[in-house]
Formats: structure tokens, sequence, C-alpha cells
């Protein structure tokens, strides 16, 4: 990665979008169309500066890549570094991809404010891949903030219904979690002072910290309910389905696909391995939780009459999956629980952007305004068939390859955690089905349906990158899993002494210094 | 002693008696051409082809009764000629009639002075000319010499910027602003600016023509709108002195024009070797025979084209003079960086 | 060989086409060509390697296409192990017999439904095709799958098809309900299943089918105690009893008739069902080693057999009586393994894929024939129409009920024979069970094809007479009356009854002089190949064949005593249903109470629907309550109070701080009206202030300097 | 006395300089007070070339010429928003403008 | 000599005609008054040689900017005298008494002062300065001083939009 090293990749990956947004603020406002064509270039550019994340990684190669380094508040030791592994690089990719996606579904969807808009959005995803690129903690939480903003804005303008209510109560929710987690971060940040001596928000270093126990306590609780929030876990996921629900498509989709991960990613990047024994100490209260959230969110997405509701409630229930895999603590588990949320992100936001095709014709989410669509959209059925089985987990489809991981992964942990959990597999496909005959099958009882047209090119190009991502992951998940060995036995290595000495004569180096990535550089 | 005080006196005299004179004569000039044009005669009567029809004016204007309007403001009204003769004769202290010549067994240049300033002077004092024109306006207590003087004034400070811009362009050629240092420019690069500077030389040819007042753009003077112009109420030897002050300022461009763009006293294409043989004339000769072809072209034009309206007159100025202009200078300067 | 991963990827291709393609640019022709060609040179394929397999040493062929899931590092009982999955497959005896199985039948049901489905347009026909190809090539992964997890992986797809294929006529409200229960049923089992998994791998540190049976081999038999391997067994038996609908979650299965006949024949008789069947063979040295679970199996086998068998004596839909059949046969073929005899267990699946596919296809005939008539009830005297597909379905008939020297004979006889040997009350069971058997299928026979006609009226067409066998049938135009189908109908008809007749053949067990082919054939893949591990397995076959040394007297006369049951059975039907159909009236009106019972399924579907599915729905709609009220609740009494508090401290704000801010400008105000004067609005008094203070600072600086 | 010192001008300055405040002292014609203003600057100017002859530098000649740019800018705006305040008001009159006392 | 003799008539002239530009009742003459001030004071700069800035004050002020005055004068065409109306509450004799108060305190402090070592002002043709101040000045104004000339562009350009809109009647 030498020749690679130099060019500042991440940060054109991330001021990308940043530039399209403030691009469009050049533009007037009542060229709509060139609006939409600017925002769907800059994120087609956005995702095309990505894909080299995925050519140019070296799975076997140093555990951060990409690194740049630059001073920011040298007063307090917070520095603009970036970098990634293999797990924020795939999420890095997800966010560019269905940034893009989002965009480009908007196109007919929005028709208020569309400069607005498009800008919120662009600069949503600057949040976005800024908050996973970082490699400082201050400027990841800076960037956890700054996607709160946009994200707030596109439910408020842009919403339906209850989008105020929604709104603030998003706003408020995740402000609250990243309050008391920021108060963990200058905790750790000050005891990596008291002993080292040196102010610094650096990650990197931060992972080879060994904390006090009791300090590690408290902090692994304030992050706890900075990321539980985000997840959403159980007893903090109520805003999720308000959010979803009034969030325009664009938002749910980025919402669901990318910013929940925000949640997971914090807990994988920083809880799990800066704080390795609290989150021992903390295993079983998280492991319920998360049992919970599945069945619970299973449960009440069986009650749903409201399809996009439904959806939000299965998201819950899917990403108190990605929980439990994550605090299985082990290798399997926790790359089971990465290539779900990645999984997550393509079919919960696929899921997504079929109820907004609908929605956008019909102005409803009612469950029992639609029936007999296959007749009228054979397509789109097909499309939502595919993402149903995904989304439930069908093997030769990414969802499978996710599940069976955090499962295997709890199961040779607690075989009770595991029994319970897989039930949660029982309940998806009996909420997604019965969804699915409710919407797609029997006659077209509504007459507002009998013309509802079918899916056009650009919706379906909306779709296609998912389907074969989806199958991809699902028949042959190697390059992602492969991308992730060093990141999950980094992790594993800090939270699980079993498998330290595997570290250390396997193939991939994760226990080697942090600081590698700074000789990698070179 | 004689140097510093007695030779510049005596130039300055001559110089005025010399502009008056011509002055005088453009009068019977245009009134000539004219007629030529028109396939007349003109002044025939006085003097062998009317060559004493000046100065029969003269006698007349100055016997003529020197009318002072009821409630007109009698101090302006008095001052406001003068105000605009003085500007129009001061500025030919820094115009350059010719080299340093041998006269005499003195080295004399034949200019009053030359300060380094001296284009900017030459602005200077030339955008004061407005302050006859609009105070006769508003002396005479009339509402046609008012309007017409609001207009002449406004037409005046229009077109007084773009053709500042030109002389901007102009001085970035040149890198100087004394009026000799100019001559001398063209001359070390051989080349009149009218070649370098056509775009400027257009400009500056047209603005002069808008602030002299001259046809097209005689607006202020407009006859059927305005009857007289500024200069209705005046009469006998106050109107004598607008009138002359127009024939001067003219005398003035076509000068500072043959100065800046024509080369002054320079002969054509001074960097011709082969055309040496020019020099046999003298340099004074060669201005005062290229300010002529100027003054000929305006009496020219006067002849030939149609007035403009006063709108079009403004948009021209303002819309198409001063963002040439302004054009002109950037490209000037980033010719002038590059090359 | 080595192309064998080819076998299922050609109707996998087929599907592809069809579904991409077909759907919107074929003809029915075409897209029945691509169907139909595909699962042709899968059969083909097929073909060959069970050819080469038999002349083949080895009895284990494996070919690895590709890394599924690559090496994870994870610990078992054994430490850090890595979890591993390959995209293999692999080709042993009964994978072997299976693909036949599969490939074979389900080629033949492609024929059939070209005809079948022709009634379709020709976007549902590809549809259709595409949705039976998919079966076909999940079908053939789960049969070829090497390990537990590329087994998985044809286990959910089949049911994917299944739930797709049930739901096919999706505006029928009853259709799409069915695929779901389905769908949701078989989840249910899967439940069951992948737990299985993670705790073979959890075990064995494997996945792949002869290393677990290898490791299993080396671990003793858990007689005593219900051990690891028993948990084992008893999670993957759950998973089987959904896949093939054994009690308690048989209940998807009657209901899957909905989906067209074709695909009942196909997938829940001949193939999917007997998946679950596969799958405990396939385990077969994990089972062994659980002589609790056999027990638990066999038992659940037996019982579910006799229920449904029951339950068939009084259905009137022609499809559900054969539906609740197959689930009755299922059971018997896990009777066979629960007692250890696994190839019988595999043998009668062979068997009873072919008579069941025969007689669902027969009665798919007739119900084309009746356009679309399924109740038994209304129809009769059909031999005189349909001749061939009487003829086809008495084999069928005859072969399920157990007459020689039709194949279900030879199959059912040795499950019959080897519970005897096991356990008697079980095959009490078993007898009663054929016994109905025989009753309810001759009851159908008679329903259907003897007696008087007792359709529906149909319009004289001019050309079209009753009977007439005529192929332009579409189904749209008017109905002539009951006629023979084509034959892309009565071809598939008359293969399987062919194979109805001679399947059995590979199976003739000793006491008939026979050399039970099929059980040594069979044999390695039931148990493990290195030989010294393989000591209990193999005691325990021998104990077998001694057993079957000492009992060919006892066997035969197990074997004329089922002869007898069936004949038994027939008669009855025959008494009953033929000769005095007011018999039936009568029994029916004695025995109301039991007949009400076994017409309404023993309400098995009843208790379901209130306890389980009642009890999510209302537990799903109570949790949304206690979302909204308590968890959401809670987060809002938090806004609320944080409102309530903030609007105290807002009381507080006004009066108190408030208050004395409005104090300060309160007296700010009452001062101003004097002090107003000095803002005058003139300029030039500011000015003038302005001067004041520069005299001020000048004259400072004056004094000051 | 005979030799013109730097003093002289500063007091010739100073002298503009009141005479200027003394006009937006005492005259109401809002235009009149903004050309004392103009003197007021011009007294600045004078001070500034003053010294820049003094100190031998041009930067004090430098300060006039924005001393008349911030000139040119101010007149513009200022006789803008007097004849805006004509406009409505008919008046240049400074005792009447006092609408924004209020 | 001269120099004094000059100097003192220039600036008699000068406060001279501020005074006039302050007392006159017409307006008109008041900014005549101001024109010829602007022309002395320029020659005022002409005596401290600073010829280019004399050139820019009668370019720019006496040439521009009073102009501009001479057109609002003419523009406001009042129908009653604007100096009718006078507020009681203005002070006008105390704001005469300060300014008289200030400029003594001044010339007190300037002369005062320059008792001390004030360098006499050099006369402009010994003045090494003179020739070439221009480019001096050009020098300066983009080197040092570009950012504030920029601005002071930006200022104008503001200035010149400000008037517009203000000025115009309807946009």
């Amino acid at each position: 990665m030498s020749n690679v090293a130099d060019f500042p990749l991440l940060s054109l990956i991330l001021f990308t979008p940043l530039a399209g947004a403030v691009l469009l603020l050049f533009v007037n406002r009542q060229s709509e169309d060139a609006i939409r064509w600017i925002a769907n270039v800059v994120a087609g550019i956005g995702f095309l500066v990505s894909l080299p994340l995925w050519f140019w990684f070296e799975p076997q190669g140093a555990q951060w890549q990409f690194v740049e380094r630059l001073e920011w508040i040298p007063s307090i030791g917070a520095e603009y570094s970036l970098g990634v592994d293999g797990f924020s690089a795939l999420l890095v990719l997800l966010t560019t991809m269905m940034g893009s996606i989002a965009i480009l579904s908007s196109w007919t969807a929005i028709t208020e404010r569309v400069k607005e808009y498009y800008i919120f959005l662009l600069v949503l995803q600057t949040g976005m891949i800024g908050a996973f690129v970082s490699l400082d903690f201050l400027l990841f939480f800076l960037f956890w903030e700054v996607m709160l903003v946009p994200m707030y804005f596109l439910i408020g303008i842009w919403g339906s219904d209850r989008r105020l209510y929604s709104a603030i109560k998003f706003f408020l929710y995740t402000l609250v979690g990243s309050v008391v987690m920021l108060l963990g971060i200058l905790a750790i940040y000050f005891e990596h002072h008291a002993m080292t001596g040196i102010y610094s928000f650096d990650v990197t270093r931060f992972h080879e910290l060994t904390l006090p126990v009791g300090l590690q306590w408290w902090v692994f609780l304030a992050f706890f309910l900075g990321f539980a929030v985000k997840v959403p876990m159980f007893p903090f996921h109520t805003w999720l389905p308000d959010a979803h629900t009034d969030a325009p498509t664009a938002g749910s989709v980025i919402l669901a696909a990318v910013l929940l991960k925000m949640g997971t990613y914090g807990f994988i990047r920083f809880s799990l391995p800066i704080l390795p024994e609290a989150t021992i100490e903390f295993v079983p209260m998280v492991i319920w939780l998360s049992i919970i959230g599945v069945i619970y969110g299973a449960l009440v997405a069986l009650a749903q009459r409201d399809w996009k509701r439904l959806v939000a409630y299965s998201s819950v229930s899917h990403m108190a999956m990605v929980m439990l895999g994550m605090f299985s603590l082990n290798p399997v588990g926790i790359m089971g629980s990465i290539v779900q949320q990645i999984n997550h992100g393509i079919s919960t936001g696929a899921l997504f952007l079929i109820v907004g095709i609908v929605y956008e014709r019909r102005h409803t989410r009612e469950i029992s305004e639609y029936g007999g669509l296959s007749k009228i959209m054979p397509v789109y059925a097909v499309v939502f068939l595919i993402m149903t089985m995904s989304s439930i987990g069908l093997p030769t489809l990414n969802g499978f390859i996710g599940e069976i991981l955090i499962l295997q992964g709890v199961f040779v942990v607690n075989k009770m955690w595991a029994a319970v959990a897989a039930s949660g597999i029982v309940l998806g496909a009996a909420y997604m089905l019965w969804l699915y005959q409710r919407t797609m099958f029997g006659n077209v009882d509504n007459p507002k349906n009998e013309s509802l047209p079918d899916l056009n090119i650009r919706e379906l190009a909306t779709f296609v990158p998912l389907i074969v991502l989806a199958v991809w992951i699902g028949l042959y998940p190697s390059p992602f899993l492969r991308r992730l060995d060093s990141s999950v036995m980094h992790v594993v290595s800090r939270v699980n002494a079993a498998y330290a000495p595997l570290n250390a004569d396997g193939g991939a180096d994760a226990s080697a210094p942090v600081d590698g990535s700074l000789a990698g550089g070179q | 002693m004689v140097d510093t005080i007695v030779i510049p006196l005596l130039k300055i005299a001559i110089l005025l008696n010399a502009v008056l004179v011509a002055v005088s004569y453009l009068v019977l000039l245009e009134r000539k051409v004219i007629a030529f044009v028109q396939s007349r005669l003109g002044p025939m009567r006085v003097g062998p082809h009317g060559v004493l029809q000046p100065i029969a004016d003269a006698v007349k204007l100055m016997t003529k009764e020197d009318i002072t309007p009821a409630r007109a403001d009698r101090w302006v009204f008095t001052a406001a000629p003068i105000m605009v003769m003085v500007p129009a004769l001061i500025v030919f202290a820094v115009i350059p009639f010719g080299p340093e010549v041998e006269l005499f067994g003195r080295s004399v240049p034949l200019y009053i002075t030359d300060i380094n300033i001296g284009l900017l002077y030459i602005v200077s004092v030339a955008s004061l000319g407005v302050y006859g024109i609009i105070l006769g306006g508003w002396a005479s207590n009339s509402k046609y010499p008012l309007l017409s003087s609001l207009r002449a004034s406004a037409q005046l400070i229009s077109y007084e910027v773009a053709v500042t811009m030109t002389l901007v362009s102009l001085v970035l050629m040149a890198g100087t602003l004394s009026m000799v240092g100019i001559v001398e420019s063209q001359r070390d690069a051989g080349l009149w600016f009218v070649f370098a500077q056509p775009v400027a030389f257009a400009i500056f040819f047209i603005g002069g023509l808008a602030e002299t007042n001259r046809a097209p753009f005689d607006m202020p003077e407009a006859e059927q709108e305005l009857t007289g112009g500024f200069h209705t109420e005046y009469s006998g030897m106050r109107f004598a002195l607008f009138f002359l002050a127009e024939y001067a300022n003219m005398i003035v461009i076509s000068s500072v024009a043959t100065t800046l763009f024509l080369g002054g006293w320079l002969r054509p294409f001074p960097g011709v070797e082969g055309l040496a043989f020019l020099d046999l004339i003298p340099a004074w000769i060669w201005f005062v025979l290229k300010t002529f072809v100027f003054l000929y072209v305006f009496l020219w034009i006067r002849a030939t084209l149609p007035r403009y309206r006063y709108d079009q007159l403004m948009r021209l100025g303002w819309k198409v003079l001063i963002p040439i202009a302004i054009g002109n200078v950037i490209v000037t300067g980033v010719a002038k960086v590059l090359l | 060989m080595d192309v064998i991963w080819l076998i299922p990827i050609l109707p996998g291709i087929g599907a592809a086409v069809n579904g991409l393609l077909g759907i919107r640019f074929f003809s029915k022709a075409q897209s029945a060509a691509v169907a139909c060609g595909s699962m042709g040179l899968a059969a083909a394929l097929s073909i060959y390697a069970f050819v080469q397999l038999l002349g083949s040493e080895s009895r284990v062929h494996d070919v690895v296409v590709a890394t599924w899931i690559p090496a994870i590092a994870l610990e078992t009982v054994d430490g850090i192990g890595a979890f591993a999955v390959d995209w293999a497959f692999r080709l042993d005896p009964l994978s072997g017999m299976m693909i036949l199985v599969v490939s074979g039948i389900g080629l033949l049901i492609h024929i059939y439904s070209t005809s079948y489905m022709h009634g379709e347009s020709d976007a549902g026909y590809a549809r259709f095709f595409c949705y039976l190809n998919l079966f076909c090539f999940f079908m053939l992964t789960l049969v070829l799958g090497a390990n537990l997890l590329v087994m998985f992986v044809g286990w959910e797809g089949v049911g994917l098809c299944s739930y797709l294929l049930i739901g096919f006529w999706y505006q029928k409200q009853s259709a799409s309900d069915a695929g779901k229960k389905a769908f949701l049923v078989n989840r249910i089992g899967d439940w069951g299943f992948v737990l299985g998994i993670f705790l073979i791998f959890f075990t064995f540190g494997t996945l792949d089918f002869r290393e677990v049976a290898a490791g299993a081999a080396a671990m003793p038999i858990e007689t005593a105690e219900f051990g690891v391997i028993s948990l084992i067994c008893l999670f993957l038996f759950v998973g089987a009893t959904g896949k093939s609908a054994q009690i308690p979650l048989y209940v998807w299965l009657p209901d899957a008739m909905e989906g067209p006949t074709p695909v009942s024949a196909l997938i829940h008789a001949a193939t999917m069902v007997t998946a679950g069947v596969y799958m405990v063979c396939r385990n077969a040295v994990l089972f062994t080693h659980a002589p609790m679970v056999m027990t638990i199996v066999a038992v659940i086998g037996g019982v579910t057999a006799l229920m449904a068998a029951s339950i068939g004596l009084t259905q009137t839909d022609i499809k559900r009586v054969l539906a609740y059949s197959t689930v009755s046969q299922l059971g018997y073929m896990f009777l066979a393994t629960g007692v250890g005899a696994f190839a019988a267990g595999a043998f009668h699946l062979m068997t009873h894929a072919f008579f069941k596919a025969l007689l669902f296809l027969g009665s798919g005939s007739v119900i084309h024939a009746m356009n679309d008539e399924q109740d038994m009830r209304h129809m009769g005297g059909l031999k005189t129409f349909m001749p061939v597909t009487f003829v086809t379905m008495l084999v069928g008939t005859l072969a399920i009920a157990g007459i020689p020297p039709l194949a279900g004979f030879f199959s059912k006889d040795e499950i019959l024979f080897q519970t005897f040997l096991h356990n008697r009350v079980l095959w009490i069971l078993a007898v009663a069970t054929a016994g109905m058997t025989a009753f309810y299928m001759f009851r159908l026979m008679a329903m259907t094809f003897y007696g008087e006609y007792r359709g529906p009226a149909w319009e004289h067409g001019e050309g079209h007479d009753a009977g007439e066998d005529h192929s332009d049938h579409d189904g749209h135009g008017a109905w002539h009356g009951p006629h023979e189908s084509p034959t892309a109908m009565t071809g598939p008809l008359m293969a399987l009854a062919v194979g109805a007749i001679v399947a059995g053949f590979v199976g003739i067990p000793a006491a008939l002089g026979g050399g039970n082919a099929i059980e040594h054939f069979l044999e390695p893949s039931f148990t493990v190949e290195a030989t010294e591990e393989a000591g209990p397995v193999a005691e325990a076959a021998g104990e077998a064949e001694e057993v079957h040394e000492v009992s060919h007297a006892a066997e035969l006369g197990l074997m004329a005593l089922s002869i007898l049951v069936a004949l038994g059975g027939i008669a009855l039907a025959h008494r009953l249903y033929i000769r005095r159909p007011e018999l039936a009236e009568a029994w029916r009106a004695r025995w109301a109470g039991a007949h009400r019972l076994l017409l309404n399924k023993y309400y098995v579907d009843e208790l379901y629907q209130s306890t389980v599915v009642r009890g999510t729905m209302s537990g799903g709609r109570g949790l949304w309550r206690f979302d909204g009220r308590v968890v959401d609740g809670a987060v809002n009494g938090t806004g609320w109070l944080t409102l309530a508090s903030s609007w105290c401290s807002q009381l507080f704000d006004r009066y108190v701080v408030d208050g004395a801010v409005n104090l300060v400008g309160w007296s700010a105000s009452e001062s101003s009206f004097s002090l107003r004067r000095i803002q005058t609005g003139l300029i030039q008094n500011y000015a003038l202030v302005m001067l004041l203070g520069v005299f001020v600072f000048v004259s400072i600086y004056l004094l000051v300097r | 006395m005979l030799e013109i010192t730097t003093t002289h001008y500063l007091v010739l300055s100073a002298a503009l300089f009141m005479i200027g405040v003394i006009g937006v002292m005492v005259r109401r014609n809002i235009i009149i007070i903004f050309m004392s203003i103009e003197l007021m600057l011009n007294a600045v100017n004078v001070n500034l070339v003053a010294f820049s002859q003094q100190w031998q530098h041009v930067v004090g000649q430098v300060f006039a010429v924005f001393v008349i740019a911030v000139a040119a800018a101010e007149a513009a705006v200022g006789l803008g928003i007097i004849l805006a305040f004509y406009r409505n008001k008919e008046t240049v009159n400074i005792d009447e403008m006092n609408v924004m006392r209020w | 000599m001269a120099e004094a003799f000059v100097f003192y008539g220039l600036a008699a002239l000068i406060l001279g005609f501020a005074v006039l530009v302050i007392s006159t009742r017409n307006t008109v003459h008041s900014v005549l008054y101001l024109v010829v001030n602007f022309l002395l004071v320029a020659m005022l700069y002409v005596m401290l040689g600073a010829e280019f800035l004399a050139a820019i004050q009668v370019l720019v002020y006496a040439g521009g900017i009073v102009v501009l005055y001479l057109f609002v004068v003419m523009l406001v065409n009042l129908k009653r005298p604007p100096e009718t109306h006078q507020d009681p509450r203005r002070q006008t004799r105390l704001g005469l008494a300060l300014a008289g108060a200030v400029l003594a305190e001044l010339v007190a402090i300037i002369v005062y002062s320059s008792t001390g070592e004030s360098v006499p002002a050099a006369a402009p043709a010994e003045a090494g300065m003179v020739e070439g101040n221009v480019e001096q000045i050009g020098m300066l104004l983009y080197t040092n001083y570009l950012i504030p000339f920029e601005v002071a562009s930006v200022l104008l350009l503001v200035a010149m939009i400000g008037a517009i809109v203000l000025a115009k009647r309807e946009l």
C-alpha cells in the first residue's frame, strides 16, 4: 500500500459529498432538475471514489489502512486522523452506496425544497462517512453529531404525519445518548493522560490501554447509552419506529442502512476494545436485552398495521440480532454481527425503498390499503420477494450468512441464548411473509391500486445493486469475511483471552501494535 | 529667471492665442465643412471665401447686449461660462506639441510643462468642466437650461468613466502618466498606441465625442427638445465663452488623442527607418496635422450622423463602452503580465 | 462424476432463464422447453452419475465447488476449531438414489405440467416453470449437499419454492394462506434444525456429514442418559418433523394442496416432504447413537401414520385424501428409521415417490377433467370417461395398499417386518394404518371412478362429446364434460405406473428369495467407512442380519397378514362405496361424533389457531401496546416530566428570576420617563454629546500630559 | 513663523476640521451637513499628507487615498438615503428626521 | 518666504471658503464654495509634494463627489426653505462654544507639542520623495496595502449598489 498510502483517499471520499453540497448552494433553487442531476452525479462520484477501498484494501495488510494524520487542535491533542480497517471500509462502502441509492430514489419523491433536501442528504453523507473513518475520538464525535442535524431536518421537513414529533424525539433521544457518550470519551481521555502523560484522542492508542476496571464499568455504561440508543437496543428503541415511519423514504433508507450501524460500529470500535473487562462483565445484560429485542421486535412487528412501521420494528429485531452476535465475543459471532450489519443495510434499506415506492404512488402506508400488487406490479413483487427472503435469512441470500454466523457464535457461548434467539427467525418469517401476503397476494380489492405503475428504470436501478450484493454475500461471502479478519481478531483478542494465542500464529496480525499503520504508511 | 518665468509665460501667451485663434477658425471650418458636405459654399461674404468671418463674429458677440435673466443667480450665472472655459484652456499646459527644440540658442521644450501626473491632471481638470455646464443651466433659473444641464452633466460623467478606463489601459502600456513620457514610449515602442490599443482608441474617440457634447451626442443642445441647451439664456460674450469652450474642448480632445494614440509629434511609423525622410517635416507640424485630422473627423461626423436618443446614449455609455473598456483593461493587464 | 454439481445447477439455470426472460418474453412452448430441457439434462446427468457410481469402487464422491464461508476461529468442545463451510456436493448411494428420484420424477412432472398448467397466461406459465425448476435446483442441492449447511440451503430453498408454488394462485386467499402456513411451520422445524447444526459444530467441530459420522461413531451410544448426540438428534428430528409433516408440525401439508396438482405431486408427495426422512437417513450414525431419540422418532412416525390415515378415512377432497395419505406414509418412513431400518425407510421413500406421484398426477388428471372440481362427492363413474387415468391410478392404489408385487408391498412390508422385530405396539399401529390406507384409497377410487356420474351437467358442444380426448382444452372455453387428459399428462402417468410396479423389485426381501439389493446398496451411507470405529454400528447391522436369518418364516407370515389386512380394507371400501353406498351413510350417522372428529382433523388446526397463532398475534399486539404505552410511554413520560419540570421552573423563572429582571426593567422604564428626554431624536444633539466627549478627552489629555 | 512647519498644517487642519464640526452642529440642511463632513475628512487628509511630508513617507498619502475612497462611498450612500428620505418626507431638514426615535 | 506667503494665502482661502460652505444660505452656492475649497486643498497638497493626491482630490472630490452633491441639490427641489423648521431643543450655541473650545485646545496641544523636536517640513523641492511618488503610492497600495485596497474597492462596490437601491424608486 506504499503508493496508495500517500493519496488522501479517505479525505476525498469524506469531502466529495460535502463539496457537492457546497456546489448545490450555488445552484438556483428553481432549477430542480439540475439540482437532482448534480446531487445524483455527486453521490455517484462519491461511490466511485470509495470503490478503491474495496480494491486497494489489503485483507492481510496492516490493521489500519489509508491512514491520514494532520493536526487539528494541537492544544488538546485532537488530530484529524483518518483510517479504515476492513470493518469500517465495508461500512464506508455501504454508506456511499446507500447514499447514492437514497439520492437516486428521491428523484420524484421530493418536490418541495429540493435544494435543501439534497444538501442535507449530502451533508449527512459526509457526517456518516466521517464517523466511520475517524481514528480520532473527538473527530468521531464531531461527525457523530454532524449526522444528527441533517437527519433532524430530513425528518422534520420532508417527513409525513407526525414528523415534528418524530424528528424531535429522534434528535433528543440520540442527543442525550451522545452527551453521555461524550462524558465517557472525556473520562478515557483524561485517564489516558493520567496514565501516559499524553493528551490524545487517538483511538489506536486507546485500544492499547488497560483502564482500571472501575472506570471501565462507568465508561461502558456511558458508551452503552450512547450507542444503544443509536442501535437501537430494546428499551431505547422507541424513537426508531417513529423516526422511520415519518421520515421520507431516503431518510428511512439512510437511517436504517447506515445510521443504525453507528451504534454497532461504536460498540465494536470503541466499547469492546477499549473496555474489555467491563464488556465481559456486561455480556449477560446486553445479551438478554438483545434476545428480548429480537423477539420483542418481531412480535411487535407482527402486530403492525403500518407497512413502514412494520419494517421499522423488523429493524429493531435485526439490530438486536447484530448486538447478540457481537456480544458473543468470539470471532464467528462478531464476524456474523458485522456481516449482518451490512446485510441489514442492504435488505432493510431495500425494504424501505420498497415501501417508499408504493407510498409515493399511493400516499398511504396502511397495509390494508394494499393487496394483490403482484398482479399489478410483478417486477416490484419479485424485488420485494427477494428482499423479504433476504430479510428472513433464506440461504443463498445474504441474511442467512449473518444469522447463521451470529447464532453459531452465540451458541458456543450459551445454548440457551441461541435457542431463544433462534426463535426470532421463525417470527421474522412470520411477519415478513404475512406482510408479503397482505400486500402482494390476493385480489386487487382496492380500486385505487388498479392502475399503479410498475417499477420504472430508475427505481429498478436503485434495487439492482442491492439484489446483486444480497446474492453475492449469500453465495460467496469470502471476500467480505476475509476483509474483516483482522478487525475481528483485533477486537476478539482484546475481549476474549481464549483467542489470544490463536492470534499470535494466525496470518492476520491483528495483535500487532496499531502503530503498524504508521509503519505501513511509509 | 528666463528659463523659469519668461519662457513659460511666453509659451503660455503664444499657446493661448494660438488656441483661441484656432477655435475661432474652427468655427469657420465647421461651417465650411458642413457646407461642403451639404453641397453649399458656406460663409463667403466676409473676406475671401469668408476667411474673416470669425472676426466679424467676434465683433458681433462682443457688442451684443449681455442679458442676465430676472431672478437668475447673478454670480453663478456669470461664473459658469468662465468655469467652462478655464478647464478647457488649462489642459493645454501639459500637452506636448513637440520635443525640445533648439530655439535661439536655447533648448526649449515645445510644451509648457511636463508633470509626472500629466494624464491624471488632464482627467482631473476635464472633470471640472461639468460645473460650468451644470451651474450655467441652474443659474439661468429656467427649466430648459436646467434640464439640459443635468443631461449634459450626466452624459459627461458617464462617458468620463469609460474614457478614464481606456486611459488606464493606455497607461498600462506606457508605464507612465507623463504626457511626454507617453509619446516617448510610443517612440521607443516604434508604434502608435492606436495600433496596440484599437479598442481603447475607439472608446476614447466615442467618449470624446460625448464629452464635448458633439454630434451625434449633442443631446444637451438638442434644439428640438430643449431649445438651445444649457446656454439658452445666455447671450453676448458669456454665450461666446460657452461657444468657444466647446470648440476648445474639441481641440483638447483631439490633441490628447493625438498625444496618446497617434504618437503626438512623432511621424507615422516611428519605428520604420525607411520613413525617416518624414522627419524633415517639423515635429509640431505633425502634431498639428494629426490634431486637424481629428477635428475634421469631428466635423465630418456632425455633418453625417443623426443624433442619438438620450436613453440610447446612456445605454451605450454604461452597458457597452464601460464594460468593453474594463475588459480592455483586463486584457491589457493580462497581456502585459504574460508578454 | 466431478460434474455432479451441474445436476442442481442445470435446473437453476432453467429457473433463472425462465424467471428473468421467460415471464416477460417467452411463449408457453418456449418456457416449457427451457424447463423440461434443463430438467431432462439434469436427469440424464443424474443417470450418468448413478451409473458411474455403480461402476466405481468407491461409494463416496465429493466435489468441492468453492469456499462458502471461509475458516473462522471458533471454540468447540475440543478447543478452538475453525468454522468453515464449503460449497461441497457428495454423491453416495443414498444421494444417488435420491437424485434419480428427484430428477426422474421431476422430469415427468415437468412434462405433465406443460399440459396441466396450460390454462395459465404465458407469464404465469413461465413463472410456474421457473418456480418448479428452482425447486428442483434446491431439492437436488439438498440431496447432494455434503455438509449440513449446504443441505440447509436446499432445505430452506425447497421451503421457499413450496411457499411460492402453494401460493401460485396468489389471488386465492386460501392458497396464499396455505403457502405462508407451510413456510412458517417449516420455519419452526428449521429452528430445531439450525440448533442441531450449531450443536453438531460445537460437538464435532465440523459440519461435513462423514466427518460428523466419524466423530459420532467414536462416541458411545447414549442408551442410558440423554446426552449431546441425543440432543443433536432431537433438534434434527424437530427439523425433520417440520419438513416431512410429522406430528406436531404436519398441519401444513394438507393445506398445501391449494397449490397446483403437479406441485402437490412433486413437492408434497414425492420429494420435498421426504427430505426429513432423507436427513434422518443421512445422519443415521448419529441417530443410531441416540436410541432414545430413535424411539421418539419411531413413536412419532407411527402415531402420525395412524392419525393421518384415520383422518384420510373421511375426507372428501380428493387431494386432501392423498395428502393425509402422504403424511401417513411419511409416518411409515419415520417409523422405519426410528426402528433403525434406515434402508427400509429410504426404500419406502423411493417407492412412495413413485406411487404417490402417480396418484397425485392421476388425481390431477381427474381434476383437470372435472374442470377443477376436487370434491369426490361430485365425481363418480369416471372410469368410462378416462380409462388411462383410471388404470394408472388403480396401479398406484394397489401399490400404496401393499398388494404384491407392486412396489409398495415390498417397502411397506419391510418396514412392518422391522417394526415387528423392534416393537409390537408400533407394529400394530402400522398394521392398522395399512388397513386404513387400503380402505381410504379404495374409497377414493370408488367415489371417483365407480358408480354413477354425480358431477355437474355439461354442454354438448358440436364435435365434442363426453370422454373425447381433446387436447385443445384450455380451461377458458366452455367445459365439455369429463374427458381423458392429453398425452403429455397420460404419458407421465403411465411412466410412473410402470415405476410403481417395478420399483419394488430392487428390494425383494430375502424371505422371498430376493437379495434386498437396495439395502446393501445403501448400506455405506448409513455407516462410517472406517471399520475400526464402526464397531457398534457394524454389530447392530450384524444383529439385524441375524434376526433376518432367524425369522424368514415369521416374515412370510407377516407378509401374508399385511396383504390380508390390505385386502380387507379394499373389500370394506368396495362394500361401502360401490356395492352399498347407503351403508356408508348409515355408518356415518352411527358414528357421527367420531366422524365429525375425523372430518375436522382432530381439531388440530383449530387448536393451533387458538393457541399458537392467536397467542403469538395477541402477544404481538400486547407487546405493541406495551411498546406504545410503557416503553414509549416511559420516553414520553420523561419528556413530559421534563416539560413539567420546565413548567415549574418556568413559573419560578417568571415570578422570581424574571421578576427580578422585570424589576430592573421596570425601574429602567420608570427612570426612562425622565431620561428619555435626552433622546431628542435630533442628530445634532447626539453629535453634540460626541463633541462633548471629544472635548472632555482632549481636555484630559491637555491637563494630564 | 515664516518657516512653514508641520505644525502650521496641523493647525490649519484642526481649524478646517472644527469648521466642519461647526457646520454639522449648526446647519439643519442635511446636505450641508454632509458637506461639512466632507470638510472634516479633508482636514484629516491634510493632516495625513502633512505627516507624510514630515516623515518623508508616502504611507500617509495612501491613507488619504483610502479616506477619499471612503468619502466617496459615504457620499454615495448618504445622498442615496437623502434622496429616498426626501421622496417620502419632502424635506431635508434634519430636525424633521426623527422617526427613528421611537 | 514665498512658501510662507503661499501657505498663508492658501490657508486663509481654505478657511474662508470653508466658513462660506457652512454659512451660506443657498445650497448651490455652498456646493460651489466646497468645490473651491477642495481645489485649494488640492493646491495645498501640491505644496506638500503630493501631486498624485492633488490630482485625485480634484478628480474624485471636485469632479465626482461634489457633482453628486450638486445633482442631489438639484433633485431635491425644495418647495420650502430647508431650514425653516427649527427644533427648540437643539443646542446650537453650546455646540459652537464646544467646537471653539476644542479647537483652542487642539491648537494649544499642537503648538505646545511642536515646540519640541518636531521635524520641520522639508521644502518640496528638496524632498527626495517628490519625484515618482505616484509609483511609491502604487507600490505601497498594491503590496502592503493590497488587502485594504481590495476592501476599499468592495466597499465602493457595495456603496454603489446601495446607492442605486436607495435611489431607485422601484427595482
